[in-house]
Parts: C-alpha cells; sequence; structure tokens
C-alpha cells in the first residue's frame, strides 16, 4: 500500500503540472511574431532590428508593378504600416489576407521585408458555400 | 533522507580527491567562450538574446560532459553495483547523484557566469548586482536542475549502451528543448531590465518543467537501473 | 519452426478482410479528396493535400500513443510481445511522421510561401519527429536485446511527455499553422469534413494494417534468430 | 582485540534459508533461466558449476535483488525477490571478481560510506575490526588506487561484512585472483561457513569442491545436476561432462 503511494503521488502531481501547463496556456513562452502596434509602441528603439510582423493586407493597397518591388499596407487594429518586398508571393497572398513578413523597419517608417509568409485560412470553405454566403 | 545525503557526500568527495570533473568543465567553458568569441569576429554589438542563448549553450555542453564523466566514474570497477545493493530506495540513490551533479554544474555555472557578462557586455554597464546578476543566477539555478535531472537520469543509461557518452547528448538535448527556451527568454529579458512581473510566468513554467522532470525521473530509475546482464 | 505460433495475431481470414478493407477506404478516400470534396475558396486545388497531411498526422499520432502504452507495459510485465509492439509501432509512426512533414512543406510552400518556419506548431512536430529518432537510435545503439527495450521504454515514456506539448502548441497565440478545429478554429465545409473524416478512418486502418504486418515480420525475425536455442 | 569473523549464532541447519521454484528469466526473447528448482538449508555452502553463460550469474543477481525474475518463486530468508526486495538487501552480501570499490577514496571511506547505510552500531570500531583483521589498518587513508591488487580483494571481500551478513552470494570470486588471494578467500569462506548460508558459482573445481557441502550444475538455464553429498574430483569430472551438453549458446 506505502509503495503503491509512493507511486501514485508523484504521478497526480505530474499530471496536474502538464493538465495545467495545457490548459492555463503556454502564454508567453514564445513570440513568433508581434503584431504591428506592438511594432510601432517599439519605434524608434526598434529601427534596424530583424522582426516578424503580422497583419492584414489592407484592400486596396497593393501596388505590383513589373521591374518594382511589392508594396501594400499591413493593418492591425487602427495602426497601418507601409511594407515593401522583394521576391517570391505566396499564391493566396491578396487582399484581406493575413501576413506575416519578416524584415526590419527603416527610420522614414516603412518596413523592409526580406521574407513574405501568407497564414492560410482557419476557416475551409468551398466557392459555391462562399458564394452562397455572400447571396445570403 | 540520510541516505541522499550519504550518497551527496560521497559523490563531493570523490571529486574532490580526482579533481577531474571541476577543472575539466571549466576549462572546456572558458574554451567555448574563446571559440563564440572569435566566431562572433570580437564584435561588441551582440545583442541580449544572442548572449543569454551563448551563455546556456555552454552550461549545457560543460554540463553534458560532467554529468557523463560521473556516472562513468561510478562505473570503475562497478561500484555502482555495490550502491544498488544497500538497502535504499532506488529514488533516494537517484536523488544523491542529483544533488551531487547540481552542486557541481551549478558551482561551475557561478564561476563562468561573471567571466561570460564581463566578455561580451564589456564595460558592463547597467549591470547591477540586485537587478542583474542575482536573478540570473536565481534563473540559471532553476533552469539547471530541469537540465541536470534529465541528464543524471539518461547518463546512468547512455554509459550502460554501446555508444556510451556520445548517446547522452542525443537522449537529452531533445528533451530539454523547453527548459532552453524559457531559461533563455528569461535570461535576455533580466539583460534587457525587464521588471519581474514580465517574466513570471516563464519562471512558472521553468518551475514545473523541473518538478515534472525530476518527479518521474525518480520514478523511472527503479526501473532504468535494474541490471540486465547483456 | 511453426512461425504461425508466435504471431499472436494470426487469423487468416481477418488479416484478408482488414487488407481489403483498408485497400478499399484508402481508394475511396483519394477518391473523395479529388472528386467529391469541393475545391477551397482562398488557397485553391493546393488545399486538397490537407486531407493527406491530416491523415498521417492522425496515425502518427495513434502510433506513438501505443509505443507509449506498450512501453509502460513492457516495464511493467517485462515481456518481449510488448516491446515489440512499441518497437514497431515506432518505426511506423516515424515513416508517417516523415510524411506528415514533406506534406505539410508541400503544402506550405505555395501557400505561405515558404518550405519550412519556426511557427511553434512546426517546431514542436520537429522535436517530436527527434525525439522518435532518438528512440530508433537508442535500439540500434543499447546492446542486448533486455537492455534494448528496457532502455527504449524508459525513453518513450519521458519523450511522451512532450507530445502534449505538441498539441498545445497549435493553440498557441499567433502561430501561422491553422487551427481548424476546436475552440478559436475556424471550421470546415461538411463535404470536406466527410471526406477528411473518410482519409482518417482509411489511415487508421492502413496504421494497424502495417503494424501488424512488422509484427509478424519481427516475430519471423525472432524465430530465426532464437532456432536452435 | 576480538576476532570478529567468529561470531557466535544460534542458527541451526534445518530451516530453509533459500528457495527457488520454477524460476524464470527471459531477456527479450531469450531465456536465461527456465525453471530453476533450488534449495539451501540454513548455514549450507552451496557450489554451483556450469558452462558460461549457463544463467549462473543469473541465478545469482536474482537471489541478490539485482534482476527481477520473469516467472516462478524465489525466496531468501523467508522474503520474497518480487516485492520484499529492501529486507532482503539487509540480510545478504555479494562478492564478485570486481572490487567494486571507489578508486580515489580511502579504504577506511569506502568501507564507512557503504557502512553508514546499514544500522550498524558502533560504526568506527566495526570498521577498524575489520581493517585490523584483514591486515589494512595501517593503510587506512591510503586511497585504494595505491593498494595492490590483492589488498584490494582483500578490503572488497572485508567490506562485504560491514553488516554482518546471514546470507552470502559469490559469484566467480577467485577469477583474477593469484594464488595468494585465492587461499585467503578460501580460508575466509572456512571461516564463514560455520555460521552462514552461502551460493557461491565458480570455475574453480578445486576450491568450489572442498569448501561446499551440496553442489548443482546449471547449464542452459536448467538445473541438469543437484546432489547433497559432494563427490571427489574425478567423480565430478564425469558428472559434469556427461551433464553439461556440447557447444556454446549462440
Amino acid at each position: 500500500m506505502k509503495a503503491k503511494l509512493k507511486f501514485i503521488v508523484p504521478l497526480v502531481i505530474i499530471a496536474f503540472l502538464i493538465s495545467w501547463l495545457v490548459f492555463a496556456g503556454v502564454r508567453d513562452s514564445m513570440v513568433y511574431y508581434i503584431t504591428v502596434e506592438e511594432l510601432l509602441e517599439d519605434v524608434p528603439d526598434v529601427y534596424g532590428q530583424k522582426v516578424r510582423v503580422s497583419g492584414t493586407v489592407v484592400h486596396g493597397s497593393i501596388k505590383n508593378e513589373l521591374d518594382e518591388s511589392l508594396q501594400f499596407t499591413m493593418a492591425d487594429g487602427k495602426e497601418k504600416i507601409d511594407v515593401e518586398y522583394d521576391g517570391v508571393i505566396p499564391d493566396i497572398f491578396t487582399d484581406g489576407v493575413e501576413a506575416v513578413v519578416e524584415g526590419s523597419i527603416s527610420t522614414d517608417n516603412i518596413f523592409v521585408a526580406d521574407l513574405l509568409l501568407a497564414k492560410c485560412p482557419t476557416k475551409y470553405e468551398s466557392d459555391e458555400a462562399r458564394y452562397q454566403r455572400k447571396k445570403g | 533522507m540520510k541516505e541522499i545525503l550519504l550518497i551527496f557526500r560521497k559523490d563531493l568527495l570523490v571529486e574532490w580527491r580526482s579533481k577531474q570533473i571541476f577543472p575539466t568543465m571549466l576549462i572546456f567553458s572558458l574554451l567555448l567562450l574563446l571559440i563564440f568569441n572569435v566566431a562572433f569576429e570580437f564584435r561588441s554589438d551582440i545583442d541580449f538574446h544572442t548572449i543569454s542563448a551563448v551563455v546556456w549553450i555552454t552550461f549545457i555542453f560543460s554540463g553534458l560532459l560532467a554529468l557523463g564523466r560521473s556516472f562513468s566514474l561510478e562505473k570503475e570497477n562497478n561500484a555502482f553495483s555495490f550502491l544498488l545493493l544497500i538497502p535504499v530506495s532506488r529514488s533516494y540513490i537517484y536523488l544523491g547523484k542529483l544533488l551531487s551533479n547540481l552542486v557541481m554544474v551549478i558551482v561551475s555555472e557561478i564561476f563562468i557566469l561573471p567571466l561570460f557578462l564581463l566578455f561580451f557586455l564589456f564595460d558592463a554597464k547597467g549591470l547591477s548586482l540586485m537587478d542583474t546578476i542575482l536573478p540570473f543566477l536565481g534563473v540559471t539555478v532553476l533552469g539547471t536542475i530541469g537540465f541536470v535531472s534529465l541528464g543524471t537520469f539518461f547518463s546512468s543509461m547512455a554509459v550502460n549502451t554501446k555508444l556510451r557518452d556520445m548517446m547522452l547528448p542525443l537522449l537529452v538535448f531533445p528533451l530539454i528543448i523547453p527548459v532552453i527556451i524559457t531559461s533563455v527568454g528569461v535570461c535576455s529579458s533580466i539583460l534587457e531590465g525587464r521588471p519581474l512581473g514580465y517574466y513570471a510566468f516563464s519562471l512558472q513554467i521553468l518551475v514545473c518543467f523541473d518538478i515534472i522532470f525530476v518527479l518521474l525521473c525518480s520514478l523511472l530509475f527503479e526501473y532504468l537501473i535494474e541490471d540486465s546482464g547483456d | 519452426m511453426k512461425i504461425a505460433e508466435t504471431d499472436p495475431f494470426s487469423f487468416k481470414e481477418m488479416r484478408k478482410a482488414l487488407f481489403f478493407l483498408t485497400f478499399a477506404l484508402m481508394v475511396l478516400g483519394t477518391w473523395m479528396t479529388f472528386f467529391y470534396a469541393p475545391t477551397e475558396v482562398v488557397m485553391g486545388h493546393v488545399q486538397r493535400i490537407f486531407y493527406f497531411h491530416m491523415g498521417t498526422v492522425w496515425a502518427a499520432t495513434v502510433a506513438f500513443t501505443v509505443v507509449f502504452v506498450a512501453s509502460i507495459y513492457y516495464l511493467v510485465k517485462e515481456t518481449a510481445k510488448w516491446d515489440t509492439l512499441a518497437y514497431c509501432s515506432a518505426e511506423i509512426g516515424m515513416l508517417l511522421l516523415t510524411l506528415t512533414i514533406i506534406t505539410g512543406s508541400i503544402w506550405a510552400k505555395p501557400v505561405w510561401g515558404t518550405w519550412w518556419t519556426w511557427d511553434p506548431q512546426l517546431t514542436t512536430t520537429f522535436i517530436l519527429w527527434v525525439l522518435y529518432a532518438v528512440y530508433l537510435l537508442l535500439r540500434s545503439g543499447a546492446g542486448g536485446r533486455g537492455k534494448k527495450a528496457r532502455y527504449s521504454a524508459i525513453f518513450a515514456i519521458v519523450a511522451f511527455v512532450d507530445l502534449p506539448v505538441v498539441y498545445i502548441s497549435a493553440r498557441i497565440k499567433r502561430g501561422i499553422s491553422p487551427v481548424v478545429f476546436g475552440p478559436g478554429g475556424g471550421g470546415i465545409d461538411p463535404a470536406m469534413m466527410q471526406t477528411l473524416l473518410v482519409v482518417l478512418l482509411g489511415f487508421t486502418l492502413l496504421f494497424i494494417l502495417l503494424l501488424r504486418e512488422r509484427i509478424r515480420i519481427m516475430n519471423m525475425e525472432t524465430a530465426l534468430y532464437t532456432r536452435g536455442r | 582485540m576480538r576476532n570478529f569473523w567468529e561470531k557466535q549464532s544460534d542458527m541451526q541447519r534445518g530451516a530453509l534459508e533459500i528457495e527457488a521454484r520454477q524460476l524464470e528469466k527471459q531477456f527479450g526473447f531469450f531465456s536465461v533461466l527456465r525453471g530453476v528448482d533450488l534449495n539451501v538449508f540454513k548455514g549450507e555452502f552451496l557450489t554451483i558449476f556450469g558452462p558460461n553463460g549457463a544463467g549462473k550469474s543469473t541465478l545469482l543477481s536474482i537471489f541478490s535483488t539485482f534482476i527481477k525474475p520473469s516467472g516462478g518463486e524465489a525466496l531468501v530468508a523467508g522474503f520474497d525477490v518480487f516485492r520484499e526486495k529492501q529486507q532482503i538487501r539487509k540480510l545478504i552480501g555479494f562478492v564478485s571478481h570486481h572490487t567494486m570499490l571507489y578508486e580515489n577514496l580511502t579504504a577506511w571511506e569506502n568501507i564507512q560510506f557503504i557502512g553508514a547505510f546499514y544500522d550498524v552500531p558502533d560504526l568506527k570500531d566495526r570498521c577498524s575490526d575489520i581493517l585490523h583483521s584483514i591486515g589494512l589498518y595501517s593503510k587506512k587513508d591510503l586511497p585504494v588506487s595505491t593498494l595492490s591488487f590483492g589488498m584490494r580483494q582483500r578490503l572488497a571481500i572485508a567490506r562485504t561484512f560491514i553488516h554482518d551478513p546471514q546470507i552470502l552470494f559469490l559469484d566467480e570470486p577467485y577469477s583474477g585472483l593469484d594464488y595468494r588471494g585465492a587461499s585467503l578467500l578460501t580460508s575466509i569462506l572456512d571461516l564463514m561457513k560455520m555460521d552462514k548460508t552461502i551460493v557461491m558459482t565458480t570455475h574453480n573445481i578445486y576450491e568450489g569442491l572442498s569448501l561446499c557441502d551440496k553442489i548443482a550444475i546449471l547449464d542452459q538455464g536448467e538445473v541438469v545436476y543437484k546432489s547433497d553429498q559432494k563427490p571427489s574430483g574425478n567423480e565430478f569430472q564425469d558428472i559434469y561432462l556427461s551433464c553439461v551438453r556440447s557447444g556454446d549458446r549462440k
């Protein structure tokens, strides 16, 4: 009995701690990216530092002309920032998509990105369903 | 409880007599320090996060060196077998070895840490004892408990495998990643001069990891050291 | 030496039935993936790899859970069959997880714009992969059979504690990987859901089929090796 | 100085001290012990012979609680090796050809470290008694690494008696010993067998036969020969060769 207890008590503690970690949430363990708002808060300390920022692409802001780099505005709540990017553009990159950019902000408040990632949607729907929803 | 202290005392006595592990760890750390500085081309603009990462890489590499050695010493003349004959719960044996390894690793870290901060931060401006050094040491102790608990556990496994000490980093590194992530994060926050509230949650997580690992390892130790004879 | 004796699951008919059922479901799942499931509105046809991706990651999860449970049983009972089960399951799980990472990568390149990024979910999956790579390595380097079995069982148990972290991490704030199901998830088109369920069932059966065959082979190897002892 | 080897006890022959019933051990798929039956009574000396890999060491490891058996039953001093390990550990001593000493500690520290785990009254006196009795008291403060091999071996054997175990397991104690060491060990064992239960495995036919009360031969995990009388050397060779199947296990 005593031997069993010696086994069970630690197991219960381990189980409790793991579930605490799961449910209390690993809140700040690793920030994969910051938001536009957080980025602008850190100005001017953040000039020249390499950061990863996420935001929504503002409708109609994408300028993608030949021989020039891609330019668009990324927003997040109230804050906005202009982004410049030269490289491969993800297929789903378009107006209203959530994007993640890696790079640094220059002193004239333009974000120069080395890498542009698009987040895939968390809601999967078919063409038809969206058409129906828009109609209704 | 008496048994844990007996094993702890014996281990420190063995190390005191042989003076093998401790100097090796120190010199190894200094060499790593040199290599990092050379690799960074003696730059002075290295950010706090990189410094914390470098410090932790050094702690873990030199720490694992000591852990591997501590069980090889037990295997000489099969001395460990005799320890297993003693009427003591096997988790006490584990806790005794854990305690002695902890003391050795932490003491060496206390020696290394000021050197690192000095070599990387040069002027050490803005480093106050209360706000930086002591919290840094506290986190170091917490992180070290996490990786030494797993390290002690798996080094007793590694010495019995064909690959011996080569196996130890393979077993330990992937498992201690949570500890590394958290410790490095907290250390860089401390260097940046953030208040305690900023990283308090990470500290809680770190304490959680420590408790989970120590409990799990002392539970499983009995199964680990059973002599399979082949 | 009668091989049949060493195979605890050797019911010939059941084996056949399982094989055909798995085959049928996999074919059906593939057909549904390409012809039944609607095209996703944002990502287009690329999104169809989602079903295969989910299938492999689900089966890998099942596999690693089996490794964990079998490892605990081995430590308690010390009978070889639990070790065989754990080992065979780990091998298949490793294969499935590798496929998961590859399909995920193929999916991420056009959609996100990169093959790999250190997003929390990707990182933890990678750690999981490394853990089981070490598990298989430990088996090759441990020494005798008894030691091999016990050491790898212990490692598997400790490693499994890392598994919950993998699943939390998808829910960590601000990952780039999608959280489709559960609270905070976006949801999924019903036809897509049906396809997914068929594929998941197919992969579960595929895992069971592979596991049984692998155990059979393992037992044959052992029978050969221990013959005449 | 009192000779501590001669400890009077009220033990009498007759009670069952060590018992194995259908003892099984598998390592993975390999059966190392298959249905071993053995009885040793209080005060008896059993010698187990057998070729390499017969399972002798495994059997002793099971009795001394290093290894958990896979099946069957084993009792040491009435305690079950599955469940009552700690009680057994208090009563037994174990000697092998490994010295199991810490090289960097002194002779005194080695003995005292082990003694501290048992509830030995007057530990210090006991330690010095032991060191006197093996003639190493003058060297008590030297690290073990500076002692000769014979001295270390003596120290290792003597250390086993720190808690005055009533049962002794000796796993190939003669291998690696030179002539002097071997004769010392024999004389110690000769004294010990007065009041202790001893099980020894050995390849050394002469020593094994001269000390024991009864013999057993183990081959491929099975007891192939058991006898309560000890045969002469020549008889034993005939028995051994007829019982042990030729050919290695692997």
